[in-house]
């Protein structure tokens, strides 16, 4: 392990973000304009590669934990990294090095590019914070970062829509965000702590000596609800297509990849750890129902290619809530199952959803747009984007050699065990729906009547078909070789249902 | 009609949340007996009372919080600043139109 | 009673009010700060002790070195290390959201930025 | 674009300007002294500027400080920031030690590391938040 790896994985963007400008100003006096895109690449690989280097020490068991100022745990901050927490952050390092390297060609008509590198690196620094922080407020400013730079990118391309949506995102966001805040005080005011193992350690004793007050499920309530507006959980879903929709493509991807992971990962970690003992399992379960069945329904008549891939966005959000829920309303072998499901799910659904995000992105650079109705015909002009885009349709949609299959059919099973077929009925007839929706879409888009003005239409440039083709590739393997994503995710499972081990390292770190 | 049920809503969250605070948490101006307390039995206001003057140098307790206890979050608070100022600068930067 | 705590709850919901029923963006940044204000007058409540004194080492108290009578006397200076943060925060947050309000109104020319409805699905 | 004010607001803005200044300075050195601190002293400083830039228009504060020096502080102070933090492990401690010699209490100078956070963070705050203004106040901004 590289010394001092938690901190550096957090501090590495900030300070690029701090020198992005900078690079910008020399780079252009030089006269070499792309080694500023090229530093942010290279920055996306370092911070991955120092992620990487943690995984022998947190597989091996271990929970790190980083003192920030040399202060023991209560009192100061501490970063804590277990399995779960590695799993998101190379989640994140992989996703933004390969948006990253996506940027290149994809934002090179557009101005203000130091600004949108910046915030690029912006959103990964907060990111990365939230996911490998053990302290609540740290995590809450950290939230912080990563949605005010969300909000300026998605407003990045300055248009009417653009610009609404980001209003929409800011002002749904930030009463999100005061939510958590809320909570966060709540629980300072209730138990004197900021610390997530010391505050779940003092509300595992109260909970032992009396029966838990009525303040406790609301916190969790207003802790559930902030999360919920970053994942866009269904009745809080209402800026998610529009931002999606007007940002650019590949800021859609980095969203849909990086930030809604974030989401789901800060909900899994303080429901468990803090409200472990309320009925956690079957509030993911009904949420995730709820979330799956809205999205997939309005993705079914959604005209716009990118519209269309938000509402399916939400529509996974469910999948992943659903497993979780599966797990941890059960116990013995359905609950591994479903965690693993839930989170082999959510590391596939950041696979396939990227790479349906580039796709789009491809399709935009090249033709303008990415209404339905304007495109058609467009397979034989772009093989390669048409394949990788079919490669990731049939992927979500859980058809067999591909990984989202896998991970479906793992939550499917997890609930049969979990004794709900109901639910897990309405999870296959969703994917069916999916499947239709994305066939609807491909058949619009690559098939059929090619319009006259689509004729001069070319490939997508290699820069940018070399990320989508890395994520295909993914999605094929862990397709044919489900055993491979399982075995990265185990860590992370036995991470989540291991939670007094978190617990006892962090606090013993003192 | 829409609108009142959502108003409905809004006022039933107010009452729960002020029926929360005097409810449950302990009544304005104690501090730090009410706190279930950290791991001594003593909240992290009260040990950090105690101990920052001499362990950080400071007089002001406040600042020795900010800069040494929970310095990484005052560092994540000066780059949520940049991030708004670049927001900012985003989008009121000048372009020129392509000819 | 919390009267502290009570009205911060109240100022809190005003806010929340504001933030979802008003149209124009104005309004709903000024939603924001009162509800963000109220969490904050909330947090700073929480730390206070009946007659406390300010968590300071300082005139004939630093003569002495009287740390541990500091200790006893003064308020929780955790909350008020934590609403300086959220302070800051909250203020960058309104420098984004006056920012969008001024440019939706000078490349617009309104300030409703729901003006414009498209067909949601 | 902006015009600024008459001539009375003018004169006492202009004599006003130092005492401002100089309290803004006050608070930031005097943060681990007394209440205050580099946000609340940056705060009071940008204050300073945007008073001369109610008064005197765009020009007069441009004319204290300027977009490109304020962008470049900000920069600085940001760079002090993490530079000070990274100290912490330079030494081979932990990131964001307090490494610098504590010195006696109540003195200006001690507290180890705080007053040059502090420093930084004024600096920082001060010119950011004249960055922000100055950007909206912009006449340009969008297509040219």
């Amino acid at each position: 392990m590289i010394p001092h790896a938690p901190i550096l994985t957090i501090v590495l963007p900030i300070f690029a973000a701090f020198l992005t400008p900078v690079v910008g100003i020399v780079a252009k006096r030089f006269g070499v304009e792309r080694a500023r895109d090229w530093f942010v690449v290279g920055v996306a690989i370092l911070m991955f590669i120092i992620v990487a280097s943690m995984v022998p020490a947190v597989w091996g068991g271990e929970v790190l934990v980083y003192k920030l100022g040399g202060w023991s745990p209560p009192w100061g901050i501490v970063l804590a990294v277990d399995g779960l927490n590695l799993l998101v952050a190379l989640i994140i390092a992989g996703v933004v090095s390969l948006v990253a390297i996506y940027s290149v060609v994809y934002m090179e008509r557009d101005s203000g590019l130091e600004k949108y590198y910046t915030l690029l690196m912006l959103v990964t620094a907060g990111s990365m914070g939230v996911t490998l922080t053990g302290d609540i407020f740290n995590l809450y400013v950290f939230f912080e970062i990563m949605s005010i730079s969300s909000y300026a990118l998605v407003a990045f391309r300055r248009n009417w829509d653009s610009v609404e949506a980001g209003v929409k995102y800011l002002v749904i966001g930030s009463l999100g965000t005061s939510l958590l805040l809320l909570s966060i005080v709540f629980l300072y005011g209730l138990i004197g702590s900021l610390n997530i193992a010391d505050l779940a350690w003092k509300l595992g004793e109260i909970k032992a000596t009396q029966s838990l007050p009525m303040i406790v499920p609301l916190m969790l309530a207003l802790l559930v609800t902030g999360f919920g507006i970053k994942i866009a959980m269904v009745p809080l879903h209402a800026w998610l297509p529009d931002a999606y929709q007007a940002a650019p493509s590949a800021v859609s991807a980095l969203l849909s990849g990086a930030t809604t992971t974030v989401g789901i990962y800060a909900m899994l970690r303080v429901s468990y750890l803090l409200f472990g003992a309320l009925a956690i399992g079957m509030m993911f379960i009904v949420l995730g129902l709820i979330t799956m069945v809205a999205g997939g329904l309005m993705a079914l008549v959604q005209r716009d290619l990118k519209r269309l891939l938000a509402y399916s966005c939400i529509s996974q959000m469910g999948y992943i809530l659903l497993g979780v829920g599966f797990g941890s309303s059960a116990s013995g072998s359905a609950q591994v199952m479903g965690i693993q499901g839930g989170l082999f799910h959510l590391l596939n659904n950041a696979i396939y959803k990227v790479l349906l995000f580039m796709c789009a992105g491809a399709i935009v650079y090249r033709v303008g747009t990415s209404n339905l109705d304007e495109l058609g015909g467009l397979g034989k002009n772009m093989p390669i984007t048409a394949t990788l885009f079919v490669v990731g349709a049939l992927a979500i949609s859980g058809i067999p050699p591909l990984n989202g299959f896998a991970s479906k059919w793992t939550i499917y099973v997890a609930g049969m065990e979990a004794g709900q077929p109901i639910c897990t009925a309405i999870a296959v007839v969703m994917s069916a729906l999916t499947l239709a929706y994305f066939l609807k879409a491909i058949n619009l888009m690559f098939l059929g009547q090619r319009p006259e003005h689509l004729r001069e239409v070319k490939e997508a440039p290699p820069l940018m078909l070399f990320p989508m083709l890395m994520l295909a590739a993914f999605c094929v393997v862990f397709g044919i070789l489900p055993g491979l994503g399982i075995d990265l995710v185990r860590p992370a499972q036995s991470a989540v249902m291991n939670q007094l081990g978190y617990i006892g390292s962090v606090m013993g770190a003192g | 009609m829409n609108r009142i049920v959502a108003l409905g809503m809004v006022l039933i969250v107010g009452a729960l949340l002020v029926f929360t605070v005097n409810e449950y948490l302990l009544p304005f101006g104690t501090f730090p007996e009410r706190r279930i307390g950290s791991f001594e039995n003593e909240s992290i206001g009260q040990r950090i009372l105690r101990d920052a003057p001499e362990t950080t140098g400071s007089a002001n307790v406040v600042t020795s919080i900010v800069w040494d206890y929970r310095g990484y979050d005052t560092l994540g608070e000066a780059t949520i600043l940049f991030t708004a100022v670049c927001g900012v600068a985003m989008l009121f930067r000048v372009t020129r139109r392509r000819s | 009673m919390s009267l502290n705590y009570i009205i911060a709850m109240m100022l809190f919901t005003l806010g929340i009010y504001c933030l979802l029923f008003k149209r124009n963006l104005m309004k709903m940044v000024i939603g924001l700060q009162v509800m963000t204000n109220g969490l904050h007058l909330f947090l700073i409540s929480l730390g206070y002790r009946e007659g406390g004194i300010a968590p300071i080492l300082a005139g004939e108290m630093l003569e002495r070195g009287a740390a541990a009578e500091l200790a006893a006397a003064a308020v929780d200076p955790v909350p008020q290390a934590l609403v300086l943060t959220s302070i800051v925060i909250n203020v960058c947050t309104m420098a984004l959201a006056l920012s969008l309000a001024v440019y939706t109104y000078r490349h617009y020319g309104t300030l409703n930025p729901f003006r414009i409805r498209r067909l949601k699905g | 674009m902006m015009a600024g004010m008459t001539v009375i607001v003018r004169t006492i803005s202009r004599l006003l300007f130092p005492f401002l200044f100089l309290f803004g300075v006050y608070i930031v050195v005097h943060g681990h002294l007394t209440p205050g601190g580099g946000f609340q002293g940056g705060v009071a400083l940008a204050a300073a500027v945007l008073m001369l830039l109610l008064a005197y228009g765009m020009e007069g504060a441009q004319a204290k400080v300027n977009a490109l020096q304020a962008e470049l502080a900000e920069s600085l102070g940001g760079l002090i920031l993490v530079w000070m933090g990274l100290m912490g492990i330079i030494v081979g401690l932990a990131f964001f030690k307090n490494v610098l010699p504590f010195g006696s209490l109540g003195q200006v100078l001690s507290a180890g590391s705080l007053p040059v956070f502090n420093f930084g963070v004024g600096i920082k705050v001060a010119t950011g938040l004249l960055t922000i203004f100055y950007a909206m106040l912009r006449i340009g901004g969008g297509e040219e």
